[in-house]
């Protein structure tokens, strides 16, 4: 596969290490109420979608940057990739 | 016999001779033949055998789809099995042999096989072989693996070498046939990135097959004039003997290159490179492949795909026969026959199952259509045939024409499925095409030339402007539209005798009868069930043939019946090709530590950890056991001072403002209010709970801290951190970077350490027990000025420092470690040492760390602060992570102190029996200790803090032993930690 | 029909007419007691155990496509039980003492071999690992061999003993491990099942789960409504897709093993060897092709085929430890999707949903637990309880934090 | 303290060897530091230019300052390698004040240069990124991996690249770049 890095442009996959969802931005509140359960959820489950699905990616063999790509599951077709600081920074987190 | 089937010249070189064995007869050929033109040249029909029924084989095809003539080729290591003699290029000195047989290939005793076939129709060992039940083991499987296999390898290991490598273009033009060169042309001239890759040794495809003219010139000089002007663009990458096997996600394509192949030797040079080609666009040009007619006995040496038999008079001047008749469905078949007469072969006959007129005029042969044949005679290769009319006509040669399927493989690896083209009876790509692929020639049906030119230049004219370049006009090469018509025609239902569809396997027409009886019915049961087109050939003559005689019996459409799964490779692809490079020593890139040669020339026996070599002991002379080694080692460390190099420990450069902050985060315990100048030892949880790596960290500033990771981990927890810090906090004022390479680093310890490293730490830095407590740490200068850092660590249990210089010291500064300690005997020590005095000392490391423990398991849980939250702070507080019966690490010693202990034992209290229910924990590591004088162990056992001085079985049924241990503190040096501190 | 030489012999001499289709294509009744959702190994096993051991026939088993499609069509064949944790050894234990007497008890022969499997290690501390697992596996009742590096020379001398760039030191061996010819694995399921009343309907795929106040009362499929007291999901690599139709998340992620197949060779490797420092492990087919495989490809897809990393991956990792199979060709290369858990450990278990049972999470192990899956899910469907090697297979493990972790990589199931 | 003084070894002992007009060689005296930026960067930014006449690059690109004979490899978006073509003593190092991180790496790569006209044919069989020149241009830099080995590539004119590779497995990756000339025909 062929990752189209923001910065890099069109990488090798093989140069990136795959994490999972990245729904894993969004580590839950440890002070919540129901920390637990939320980290349970945050940790093990998945929405394991077959379609497009937002995944993160690890330019290891690159520029060290953590990637959100947007790819299909079914096809393997990469409509979007974006840097994941980025992303998290949309999604509120700060520090 | 020499070349007495040579009839002209085609495009061999019959000026020059080479020499060749078959068999170990030696036979003549020419440069520009492969082995099987050269074969049939000498008259050599009978080839080999079949997988199943042993009947004899002869060639079939003229290209890589070849079933039947596939031989052992060289000799020794050497040797390739299954070698397509069609596409093997003759060289000086080629040895080759058939395959699959016992005794000689004339004569095979399995060939009785045949001779049992009623009761070895498809599926049959599912039947049976099943009592008694122990003769399966004993008799019944080891029969059948003797007689498993086609050819053999040597058993040697590969002599030859493999290359990698990565190319980019444009376009990627797949075959350099007619449709192939005429899009190279256009993309070529249009300036785009083009790489034109073709399987042949000679460009051209089928041209060279035929005897068409092209802008009326010969077909193969307008291949000579078309490469001589792709060769003269820089933007166009010629290549032959290269195969495209694969279309992969994305534009990625793999192609084998095969350097040698064609040469006696490969001098040293890699035999094949494979490429990865990332191309924007691909156009595929790969042509088409001709199917045979099921009829009884099709399969015997002389029937051979027309036009094949075309390409071998045509391209290398040989006739598979001397007197040859030729069975059609179409047009094309026809060609075969008037292209023999022109050469001065005897035709003996023309048979079409079409009822028309016939569609050319062929002297000297009877023609009889709407006729087909039902049998042939002659067992190592024919001489008859038989007619649906009745009559029988002599022919050394029939050759078959079922019409042609276009080349779809690579349109179909990302699973796109072909369609089925009535009119052409043949299925054409279809579907969803990888991304950025089109397909033009004869692989997208267009099978006459002048077809298949012009669908190259105007596949290739879109392709460029889907790439916005504009097009280079070239005028579209003149050729006759020839005639393809074709009339779907698949099995000679008047043939009593078996009518075969896979060559090799042995799959036919009853085959697929019992299959459907049977129940198999989907065409991937049919081809598990009866293994159609699971052969070398993956099918490439069989499937369509297999699954349109399915649909007959199942009354369905072909498209209905669909087809198997298309799977890259193309064609097969050598193990050796895909690793490349990676095998021996080179399989993975060797690291080596700063003080590597010092140790080398001290004589280190060393230890692959990870792709790092550290010395694991030094023997001195007369030490002949690795445990005299390291005991020394021990105790002289113990004693006075030793020294190891630990720079594989990975180190990472934590810096900003938030650093503080961040290591708060990522350390179960607290970091933000570590001292400048001072080290802490830090525990990591993974987000579950479970520990994921330990280590110090030591603060040089107040924005600076400097993290050590254990040797397995380094590049683990840098990504993780990575993570963290982009993640997870992605406004935390905090920098990352590795400096594992930077420093090399040794660790003295032992009681005369401080006295040792006072002679090398230059005067300005004070390192007495008050100036430079335990767990000190400071940036200071070595030997007359080289910048360093101190860490007052152990991990012996001694009193103990690290110190670092830059990376291009650490050689020297082992010599000079080593050297400074003469006088207190100072010795270097290997890992081996350093993993005693870690047992000793009742540290956890890799063995305790293993992915499964939690911080209280190895007796940290305090340690996991909750006063902040961490990366698995929430997760560890689950409920079954904190049970009554939770594991602690303890120490193990043997009750019978001359025991030795095994790693891997497991516990089990006294009286029980060791299963699983009773078990209890196991023994995680052990050493001998010089220290103690006796085995000792780590182990996670239920209750251990609890049970001090409980006597346990160490249970070790695997290697026999049973031990009686005593749960002791894993503290078995100095608990108190007076040495470390001291 | 019975199978049996004698059987052979006799169409044999009859020209091969007078076989009867191995199964029948029923269409499907408008009820069953228990609906098995998915035709392959595992929902077939499921089917045939449920009607031979538990009496329990008014059994439909629903495939989308054709029966044994799924994994137990794609796979590399390995079966073994050398596991090392208490909650899998006995479990993976019951599977290899089922496969023992699988052909007889099912009558069809599925090429059972047991020529061991032989795990290699290259370090001290993977020695230590190997022994900790030997142990357990002896403790359950399976068999073990702990071998030097002498040891596994001698049992499989083609190996590169002398120029590794990782050593071989020794070697794990279970001589009960081996391989079995996988689809006939589905098709003796099958035929068995079929032959004691069991609906195993082809081409029927399953859209919705008819699910009423926390009660499942039965499936849509492509070919109607069909109502049942138990539905039992076994769809191993589309388990979130079925499951989602439940409104159930999973602990799981699809992905994609490649496996390979060479050429047809003459004999050349012994059982199955698994290389400890680097992903690949290979065994010889009755036809004699190589079959061999390594690591997943490491992204989440659906999609049944790799990419070209993994491919050389493996194959740099078969050349490190076997440079003889430098010239044997790669005939084929496919994928399967996996059902890829957190912890690397399957699920047998009931859901929330009253009715609804859930059989998947297999990784990449899923072939050799067939028959014990098989067993196991049919016990749960039949009793209502779960059979005693499969206590620990349960869907909130994670939640209690009691994973099973053989590999201890942790929730990151690419790594499993 | 004994008179004991330390000798600065180079990762590959100053390899250099000739294929026909192609050019292998070790590159030593060569001091690397890694800037990485702090949150709020525009002071690092304003100091690296007034300090080190040069400006910040793209990711994916380096800048250079001729007459310091000094270049800014853009490595990642927040952090950049500073390449010397001198040794720096510990003083020389530039400050940049607080608001760019500083560490040495001068230890940590082995430095080759490779030029002449086999240079790309050599690379083309271990290198994945595309060099054709119209693509990896003179100011192109990047990290990428080689033989299971990390590899900053930089081009620093036609036909010839400096290739960083990390010092303790720089044996494996001269064998490798060598064996890759060695294997074009």
């Amino acid at each position: 596969m062929i990752i189209h890095h923001p910065l890099l442009g069109p990488r090798d996959a093989a140069e990136f290490v795959y994490l999972g969802d990245a729904s894993l931005i969004n580590r839950p509140d440890a002070s919540a109420d129901d920390a637990a359960e939320q980290f349970y959820e945050y940790q093990y489950l998945r929405d394991n979608v077959a379609g497009e699905m937002r995944e993160l990616w690890y330019h290891e063999q690159g520029d060290r940057s953590w990637l959100v790509v947007t790819r299909n599951t079914l096809t393997h077709e990469i409509s979007k990739v974006e840097l994941a600081r980025d992303v998290a920074r949309a999604n509120g987190r700060d520090r | 016999m020499s070349q007495t089937y040579r009839i002209g010249r085609g495009l061999v070189d019959t000026n020059s001779t080479i020499k060749f064995a078959f068999n170990d007869q030696q036979y003549t050929g020419h440069p520009g033949d492969t082995l099987s033109s050269a074969l049939l040249a000498n008259g050599i029909r009978l080839v080999g055998r079949s997988f199943k029924y042993h009947r004899p084989r002869g060639i079939f095809s003229a290209g890589s789809e070849e079933p039947n003539a596939l031989v052992e080729l060289r000799r020794g290591a050497y040797q390739e099995p299954n070698t397509r003699a069609t596409v093997a290029e003759l060289f000086d000195g080629l040895q080759a042999r058939s395959q699959n047989h016992r005794g000689p290939l004339g004569f095979d005793f399995m060939g009785v096989n045949d001779l049992l076939s009623p009761f070895l129709s498809a599926g049959f060992y599912y039947k049976t072989f099943m009592w008694p039940k122990a003769f399966w083991e004993k008799l019944y499987e080891p029969v059948i693996r003797a007689s498993a296999g086609l050819g053999s390898l040597s058993g040697k290991p590969d002599p030859d070498s493999y290359d990698k490598g990565f190319l980019h273009a444009d376009v990627l033009i797949v075959g350099a046939g007619p449709s192939g060169l005429a899009a190279a042309l256009v993309a070529g001239e249009s300036g785009a990135r083009v790489i034109l890759a073709d399987e042949d040794f000679r460009p051209g495809g089928r041209l060279h097959a035929e005897t068409m003219l092209v802008d009326d010139i010969s077909g193969e000089q307008w291949v000579a004039n078309t490469l001589s002007r792709l060769r003269k663009m820089d933007n166009v990458r010629l290549m032959i003997r290269t195969t495209v096997y694969g279309a992969f996600d994305h534009g990625i394509y793999g192609a084998l290159e095969k350097k040698t192949d064609h040469l006696a030797s490969s001098d040293g040079m890699p035999r094949q490179v494979l490429w990865r080609i990332y191309a924007k666009r691909c156009i595929v040009c790969a042509g088409a492949t001709e199917r045979s007619i099921a009829f009884g006995n099709n399969d015997r040496p002389g029937i051979m795909l027309a036009g094949a038999v075309r390409a071998y008079v045509n391209r290398w001047g040989v006739t598979p026969g001397k007197r040859v008749a030729v069975f059609t469905n179409n047009d094309d078949g026809w060609r075969t026959a008037s292209d023999l007469v022109n050469q001065g072969v005897e035709v003996s006959a023309v048979i079409d199952s079409r009822d028309i007129d016939a569609p050319l005029s062929i002297s000297g042969a009877s023609v009889v259509m709407g006729a087909s044949v039902v049998d042939t005679m002659g067992r190592a290769g024919i001489h008859t045939i038989k007619l649906s009319n009745r009559q029988t006509i002599k022919a050394d040669c029939l050759a078959v024409s079922g019409g042609w399927n276009p080349n779809v493989h690579l349109t179909c690896h990302q699973r796109g499925r072909p369609e089925w083209n009535e009119s052409q009876a043949c299925f054409v790509p279809g579907g969803v095409l990888p991304d950025g692929m089109s397909v033009a020639g004869a692989a997208n049906g267009a099978l006459s030339l002048s077809a298949a030119l012009s669908s190259g230049i105007d596949s290739a004219s879109l392709t460029l402007q889907s790439l916005s370049i504009k097009p280079a006009s070239v005028d579209t090469p003149r050729a006759d539209d020839e005639s393809t018509r074709v009339s779907a025609f698949w099995h000679v239902k008047e043939s009593t005798k078996r009518c075969w569809i896979d060559l090799q396997n042995d799959v036919t027409t009853k085959d697929i009868v019992v299959s459907h009886q049977d129940g198999f019915r989907a065409v991937e049961h049919l081809k598990r069930y009866t293994t159609l087109g699971m052969a070398t050939d993956q099918g490439k003559t069989s499937n369509v043939l297999g699954l349109a005689i399915m649909a007959e019996h199942a009354g369905k459409s072909i498209q209905e019946t669909g087809t198997t799964i298309f799977r890259p490779p193309y064609t097969p692809v050598p193990m050796g090709a895909f690793a490349g490079r990676s095998r021996g020593k080179d399989f993975r890139p060797t690291r080596k530590t700063p003080s590597h040669a010092w140790a080398e020339a001290r004589g280190a026996v060393f230890v692959e950890t990870g792709n790092w070599l550290r010395a694991q002991w030094f023997p001195i002379d007369g030490e002949t056991h690795w445990r005299e080694s390291v005991d020394r080692e021990v105790t002289q460390t113990r004693n006075s001072v030793g020294i190891c190099d630990v720079s594989t420990l990975g180190k990472i450069d934590v810096q900003g403002k938030d650093a503080g902050e961040f290591l708060n985060r990522v350390y179960a315990n607290t970091f933000a209010t570590l001292a400048v100048g001072k080290v802490r030892y830090g525990i990591m949880l993974r987000e579950d709970g479970i520990l994921m790596d330990d280590g110090t960290t030591a603060r040089l500033g107040e924005n600076h801290f400097v993290m050590t990771t254990t040797t397995a981990n380094a590049v683990g927890v840098f990504r993780h951190m990575e993570f963290c810090r982009q993640c997870l906090w992605p406004n935390l004022d905090v920098q990352l970077i590795s400096a594992t390479e930077q420093w090399a680093q040794f660790a003295v310890a032992g009681p005369n350490a401080r006295k040792l490293l006072q002679k090398v730490v230059d005067a300005d830095t004070p390192i007495d027990n008050e100036s430079f407590p335990f767990m000190a740490c400071g940036e200071i200068s070595i030997c007359g000025g080289t910048p360093g850092r101190l860490f007052r660590i152990s991990f012996s249990g001694e009193l103990a420092y690290e110190i670092a210089v830059p990376t291009r010291y650490g050689n020297s500064m082992m010599d000079a470690l080593i050297k400074a300690g003469e006088e207190f005997q100072a010795v270097p020590y290997g890992t081996e040492a350093l993993g005693v005095m870690r047992i000793e000392k009742g540290h956890a490391a890799g063995n305790e760390l293993n992915g499964q423990t939690t911080a209280a398991n190895i007796g940290l849980g305090r340690m996991v602060s909750k006063k902040k939250d961490s990366i698995g702070n929430t997760l560890s507080e689950r409920e079954g992570m904190n049970t009554e019966n939770d594991l602690a690490l303890v120490g193990f010693m043997p009750t019978n102190k001359s025991v030795s202990l095994s790693a891997g034992a497991h516990f089990v209290s006294k009286g029980n029996e060791a299963n699983t229910e009773n078990d209890e924990g196991w023994m995680t590591s052990v050493a001998y200790s010089p220290s103690l004088e006796c085995s000792i162990g780590l182990g996670f056992i239920q209750r251990g803090q609890d049970r001090m001085g409980d006597i346990v079985i160490a249970a070790d049924p695997l290697r026999g032993g049973t031990t009686e241990v005593e749960i002791v503190s894993p503290h078995f040096i100095d608990p108190e930690g007076e040495r470390l501190r001291g | 029909m019975r199978y049996s030489a004698l059987q052979i012999l006799k169409q044999g001499l009859t020209g091969n007419k007078g076989w009867t289709p191995a199964w029948r294509e029923p269409e499907p009744r408008t009820e069953y007691d228990i609906i098995i959702i998915g035709g392959g190994g595992h929902g077939l096993a499921t089917a045939y155990y449920l009607a031979k051991e538990h009496g329990i026939t008014n059994v439909a088993v629903l495939e989308k496509g054709w029966l044994g499609s799924g994994n137990i069509g794609r796979n590399t064949t390995i079966i073994r039980s050398n596991y090392m944790l208490p909650g899998n050894e006995p479990f993976y234990e019951l599977s290899m003492k089922l496969w023992e007497g699988l052909e007889q008890d099912f009558n069809y022969n599925a090429m059972i071999s047991q020529r061991g499997i032989l795990n290699l290690c290259h370090s001290d501390p993977q020695r230590d690992a190997y022994a900790r697992r030997g142990n357990a596996m002896l403790m359950a009742g399976a068999d073990a061999v702990l071998l030097d590096a002498d040891g596994v020379r001698k049992l499989c001398p083609d190996m590169d003993f002398d120029n590794a760039r990782f050593p071989i030191k020794g070697g794990l061996w279970q001589k009960r491990g081996g391989t079995v010819r996988h689809d006939a694995v589905a098709w003796g399921y099958a035929r068995g099942a079929d032959e004691r009343g069991v609906d195993i309907i082809q081409n029927c795929e399953v859209t919705g789960l008819q699910i009423n106040n926390g009660v499942c009362t039965g499936v849509d499929t492509t070919r109607g409504k069909i109502s049942a007291k138990k539905v039992a999901v076994c769809v191993a690599g589309s388990s979130s897709r079925v499951m989602s139709m439940a409104g159930m998340r999973l602990p799981i992620e699809s992905h994609v093993l490649q496996a390979f197949v060479s050429e047809g060779l003459k004999p050349t490797i012994p059982g199955v060897v698994t290389f400890g420092a680097g992903h690949f492990y290979i065994s010889q087919s009755d036809k004699g092709g190589l079959v061999f495989g390594g690591d997943i490809d490491g992204y989440n897809t659906y999609a049944q085929r790799g990419n070209l990393p993994t491919v050389e991956d493996v194959c740099e990792g078969g050349m490190a430890l076997m440079p003889n199979l430098g010239r044997a060709r790669l005939l084929r290369m496919w994928g399967g999707v996996m059902d890829m858990s957190m912890d690397g450990t399957p699920f047998i278990d009931k859901t929330d949903i009253s009715g609804l049972f859930f059989n998947g999470g297999w990784c990449y192990g899923g072939f050799k637990a067939t028959p014990a899956s098989g067993w196991c899910y049919a016990h749960l469907l039949a009793t209502d309880q779960p059979h005693e090697t499969a206590t620990q297979l349960r869907l909130d493990r994670f939640k209690r934090g009691r994973m099973i972790d053989e590999k201890g990589v942790g929730a990151q199931p690419n790594l499993h | 303290m004994a008179n004991i003084t330390l000798q600065a070894t180079s990762p590959l002992n100053k390899y250099h060897q000739q294929f026909g007009d192609t050019t292998l060689s070790e590159m030593v005296d060569l001091s690397i530091y890694s800037i990485g930026l702090a949150i709020q960067p525009d002071a690092a930014l304003r100091s690296i230019n007034d300090v080190l006449g040069i400006a910040w690059p793209e990711t994916g690109r380096y800048t250079v300052n001729e007459s310091a004979k000094v270049q800014l490899l853009g490595l990642q978006a927040d952090q950049a390698f500073l390449l010397v073509g001198a040794d720096l003593s510990k003083d020389a190092r530039p400050n940049l004040g607080a608001s760019a991180y500083i560490t040495d790496q001068s230890d940590s790569w082995a430095a080759l240069r490779l030029s002449g006209s086999m240079s790309r044919r050599a690379l083309e069989r271990i290198c994945p990124v595309d060099l054709h020149p119209s693509v990896f241009k003179q100011d192109c830099v990047t990290r990428t991996s080689m033989e299971h080995l990390a590899v900053i590539i930089l081009c620093e004119a036609d036909d010839q690249y400096l290739l960083l590779s990390p010092t303790s497995s720089a044996e494996s990756f001269l064998h490798a770049v060598e064996t890759s000339i060695k294997n074009i025909y």
